[in-house]
């Protein structure tokens, strides 16, 4: 059926909130210890690899929407799990249409655990349009929990042993992030639409993130009493977080056609990428703030939980070329496309 | 999920797509036209429709439809937005009258409004809102009093587009003033003698709306649609096919309103600035996100779900980015918008003041958002 | 007493008011008349054409904000009525502060209407900026009703007779507009801070157009039911009256301040004034919007007072430097300023 | 209308600033300490002032005072926030203990505290809000009971700066719990032997508030202010002393976190984006109206009048432009502010989410939007 979910896709769906709801590691956990891996990682890892991963790349004929599906039940929860950077490694390896062999079977089974690395210091965009490359990373989740790096850069995407690796101080504890440097790589293969592919995995967390975060807000607003009624009740607090669930739908819409049109080749698919990661980081960051204020004084308090959702909608912004590079990359593309419109 | 046509959708696509070139060829482009031009347009593109079968599109072919779904009529709808066709002059007969009295009315009722309606013999207008009941429109006052062999009926209605081209009312009385307000309602499908039709002036200059004053107008018991008191939810059956009928195209003039924002914007030399560009980049995503939301709508509708809260996420979002694109393009215009005799500037001020209407037309943007915090977030009623 | 207004100030503000209150022409007659003359016109120009006047162009020593007191006042009505053009194009021509001679007697007294041309067309700023001059104004108001134009050019500021003026369709019609060409001036006397001055009228305006478009919505706010209630008293509704209020008393301080700061020589002058017309622009279309908005579907009749408002905001938006080029040239000012700050 | 300073002001002024150049010379760049080291030049500068005989700058003469006005504090305050001088430890005791008690207090209480507060021996906090009372701060349940000679008070408080450092608490408890919820509350000056003082960690790991658990805490009869059951009129003037000082150097803050976003934009080279130019300027203009707003706040309360409800507008304004001109400064950050080890990044951050907490404290966002809808509007009340 044309713009709905398939079966598969919703049971994938279940499937990823049963584990994530079973998972007693939480994003907070990491704000005190070290990140540890949460007892779904490996499930995660194991079970849903080849989500999202094209026949040409080893795969089982998954769509992208698949993996978007599984990602963003994950976000809705803060899960700390590697498999959302997992799963954008592996996409940002199998962007090329053409590509023939595929991806090792130990990276798709989950055994060998890698991480995308596709920005670079000083520049809001994706590594790709950095040349010639300086060959460093930054914002690189989980650098030193996985076993490799899948690197983006002007020439193509190769998986990478790091050789050098500095730890950062993550506004989000949960996502540790390092800056990398690299040797030159040896052989490459053509990017195609890796940086998209794993994009819009960023993009699906992030609509997760902001789902999460209403939630959340809700919850507070249907409880909370002032002046004698639950706060909800007043349109004061429900219509901002209206806006929020706005903001959110938009942005899960983008996210699924975008990664419908990266899939199918559109000739679209560029600004749906850019469009889709720019709404969905703004509607995270929005819903987070929100959820923050519904929340009152407790909401800036480190005990109550909103401010977990607004550290990974910021890092989670962040990452993948920053929310307001591909906002303004949409208007570009959009404004150029016009251009060559007969007036 | 897949957002493509299928091959049989596509199929029809482009038989619409030429049938629409064919009966356009000779239509002048409806943004430039005064109102009385594009009125005179919209007659002619409803006999069209009607002499090309495309009226009753998605109407059971028991009724003399075509029986085609919810998308093909998406599908036709789309096309011809995009081409800039006229609105139809019968537009609220085929969307709203035809199929409301498919799903309540009598055999009787139907063979007798249902071909006028096809051959576009018939036109209709929808007298549901009156000056007092706005957003809250069970609290109507229009008053229907029994008589012998049928009801007089004494009230006002307010914003009835196409009243004055209409021979019949989807008109809604309160048949009960002792009964809860929800409960005393009835629907009649009046006939139009009797009703008193003044043109509203929009602040574009544009009349399309009327109000109607109802004086001791006498409509028989034949006229009463579903059951007396049953008013409200047949009601909610036509408000369902409006709300349906409103997402098909709605994403189109989204589109449209960012389309003129750029040109005007390339046009004048100001399109690399930084400012502009984000602000497009904006427009942009939630235009897309109007376009995308309505497919997948349209596709739950298809599988048989039922268009669910989020619908007035969908309205919000579009009634903001037509709002702002299209007072960017007036801020944009060489004298901040403000000299009408400008180069395309009056075409620009008109649709930036028709815009101001779509945060409150179709639900105002304070109801779609209650609708979303009781609906989506379950959060307690706050009117 | 420091930044409170004087008695005289109030005592102006009040005479005005009553003198508006007073008037039976209205912004409404415009749409379907020609434009004349409202009453109190001839008052205005004869007993109020001192105010704001420094000593050195004729006048008694009255503040800038002493005229603004009375434009704002009459701006919340929409009187249309030709004195704040008048008083605008008096205070273009009055900005420099080494002027030895007076303004004609006829001007100062209102029996020699003036009107301010400072519009370039295809411009968004002040016609001081555009060199060499190509001697044509827009947005010029009521130009066939004065019996001269203060014009401000590269050179400086003088009045003129234009060789030949076309009248426009104003968007609103009470404010009635028009393009003129002008012959080389003989003699120009330098603009100091003319431009200013004359923009701060409009400024002035403005914030009465907001105030007058927010008692508007009020007062339907405070009478029209729904769901058995007052409108008013559902948060979504008043809370953006709120903003409103906000937004327009930021504009009017600003707006005040600008005034003093310009008549006092002081250095932040300019910032000043170009922040306080891109405020009030933004204050009063912001006000007039949500006053369409608050008289629901009423609010897009013709027959309803609030698209006056409208109207008349968007006018004076675009005139004396649009509103977006104020709001720029404020940024521009505010980072040079920093630029030049050590670090 | 005169924004100047008089001579007399200009020169309380220049002596004031020669003042806390001096008194300022040994102090870092609060913005770059850690909390405790913050802390321990708050006391540093809470001695420094009342050494130097500011404590009490507006006090009455008869108190202890320098006897000078509203504008002189401001003066004061504005010199020593452009100078980034640390927060005075005992800022509640100056600003709203002291003037409360002054207004309200027995001779014998004004005795007993104000000379440790002109001193600098006698902190206070403010117990007011409760885990259960946000801006419903009427609806307090923390409860005193009748013993002998005073009170015993049992409850819990939210909120408390500098708790942790006070030996005594505006308190507010209910004494009647019988009587209508502005009724039966009883303003106590409590000793705070026997609160339990909790710090409450924020987002951005400072604790500069607690929580307070009052457990059977006796406060004796004499502790009573402005009588049993005068409770809520009482903190109404301690109200109106938190917003009269709040607003005499909110400005310096706002021009301050515009100044940061700017700088660190020309040191990344983004000063000319036109899309930045533009935010900038809007930034300008609400961060001078808080300016502007805030002498005219004075200049009325000087001449006699009472700050009106237009303060709330202030106090919107300056939280709007304080947390986008820090979001902004996060947002333009090298990593998008995420990197806390990043140059500067960390100081961005933690100031970003201290400003998430100005749409809330101090009267919240909505509860401010409220007092303008009410009292300027004249519209009914909303909650």
């Amino acid at each position: 059926m044309r713009a709905t979910f398939t079966p598969e896709q919703r049971e994938i769906a279940d499937a990823v909130t049963s584990l994530a709801a079973g998972e007693s590691s939480s994003a907070r956990d990491a704000l005190s210890d070290p990140w540890r891996a949460p007892g779904c990682d490996g499930p995660l890892l194991r079970d849903f690899g080849l989500l999202g991963v094209p026949e040409s790349a080893g795969g089982i004929g998954s769509s992208l929407i698949d993996l978007l599906v599984a990602v963003e039940a994950l976000g809705r929860r803060l899960v700390p799990s590697r498999f959302p950077a997992h799963a954008a490694a592996v996409q940002l390896l199998c962007g090329d249409d053409a590509r023939t062999d595929p991806l090792p079977g130990e990276v798709l089974d989950g055994r060998r655990v890698l991480t995308p690395a596709v920005d670079v210091p000083g520049t809001p965009g994706w590594a790709d349009r950095v040349s010639p490359d300086p060959l460093v990373r930054t914002l690189v989740p989980y650098a030193a929990q996985a076993d490799g790096v899948a690197v983006l850069g002007p020439a193509g995407v190769w998986i990478a042993d790091p050789a050098g690796s500095t730890a950062r101080q993550s506004f989000d504890p949960s996502v540790p992030l390092a800056d990398l440097t690299l040797s030159p790589p040896e052989r490459v293969v053509p990017a195609g639409a890796g940086a998209r592919r794993a994009t819009l995995v960023v993009a699906a967390e992030l609509c997760g993130v902001a789902q999460g975060a209403i939630d959340l807000a809700a919850e507070q607003a249907r409880t909370r009493q002032q002046f004698g009624r639950v706060i909800g009740s007043f349109q004061g607090v429900a219509f901002p977080l209206a806006e929020a669930v706005t903001a959110r739908k938009a942005a899960w819409d983008l996210t699924l056609y975008a990664a419908w049109a990266v899939d199918n080749g559109r000739p679209d698919a560029e600004i749906q990428v850019h469009a889709a990661k720019a709404a969905a980081g703004r509607a995270a960051v929005f819903a987070a703030e929100r959820c923050i204020q519904v929340h009152g004084g407790m909401g800036i308090t480190m005990e109550a939980d909103p401010h977990l959702f607004l550290r990974r909608a910021f890092v989670l912004d962040a990452r993948s070329g920053r929310g307001s590079w591909h906002r303004r990359r949409t208007g570009e593309l959009r404004i150029q496309a016009r251009r060559t419109v007969p007036a | 999920m897949d957002f493509d046509d299928s091959g049989s959708d596509l199929a029809f696509r482009q038989e619409v797509g030429s049938w629409l070139d064919e009966a356009l060829r000779d239509v002048p482009d409806q943004e430039e036209l005064s109102q009385s031009d594009r009125e005179h347009w919209s007659r002619v593109w409803q006999d069209r429709l009607c002499a090309g079968n495309w009226a009753g599109l998605s109407w059971p072919v028991a009724h003399g439809g075509r029986g085609m779904d919810a998308l093909a009529q998406a599908i036709f709808n789309e096309e011809a937005a995009v081409r800039g066709a006229p609105y139809p002059l019968n537009g609220v007969g085929m969307m709203l009258a035809g199929p409301t009295i498919i799903a309540h009315g009598t055999d009787e009722q139907q063979a007798r409004h249902l071909p006028g309606i096809l051959r576009g013999t018939e036109y209709w207008c929808q007298g549901f809102s009156e000056p007092g009941s706005g957003s809250d429109l069970a609290s109507l006052r229009t008053a229907a009093t029994r008589v012998d062999g049928g009801w007089r009926i004494n009230g006002a209605k307010i914003w009835t587009s196409n009243a004055h081209n209409a021979s019949r009312c989807l008109l809604l009385a309160r048949t009960d003033p002792d009964a809860p307000k929800h409960r005393g309602i009835t629907y009649f499908l009046a006939p139009m003698d009797g009703f008193t039709v003044r043109p509203l002036e929009m602040i574009n200059g544009d009349t399309e709306f009327n109000e109607m004053f109802l004086d001791d107008v006498f409509v028989p018991d034949a006229d009463v649609l579903g059951g007396v008191g049953n008013g409200w939810t047949v009601a909610l059956t036509t408000l369902a096919f409006e709300r349906g009928s409103m997402a098909l195209n709605l994403w189109v003039w989204a589109r449209q309103a960012v389309d003129r924002v750029v040109d005007l914007a390339v046009a004048r030399g100001l399109a690399d600035d930084s400012a502009f560009v984000d602000t497009v980049g904006a427009l942009q995503c939630d235009a897309e996100a109007v376009r995308i939301g309505s497919m997948r709508m349209l596709g739950e509708s298809r599988a048989g779900g039922v268009p669910g809260p989020e619908t007035s996420a969908l309205k919000s979002l579009w009634a903001g980015v037509v709002q702002n694109a299209n007072r960017l393009a007036v801020q944009l215009d060489e004298a901040g918008g403000v000299l009408l005799d400008g180069d395309g500037a009056a075409a620009r001020m008109r649709r930036y003041l028709r815009a101001r209407a779509h945060t409150i037309e179709g639900g105002t943007e304070e109801v779609q958002k209650s609708i979303l915090a009781e609906r989506v977030l379950s959060l307690p009623r706050s009117r």
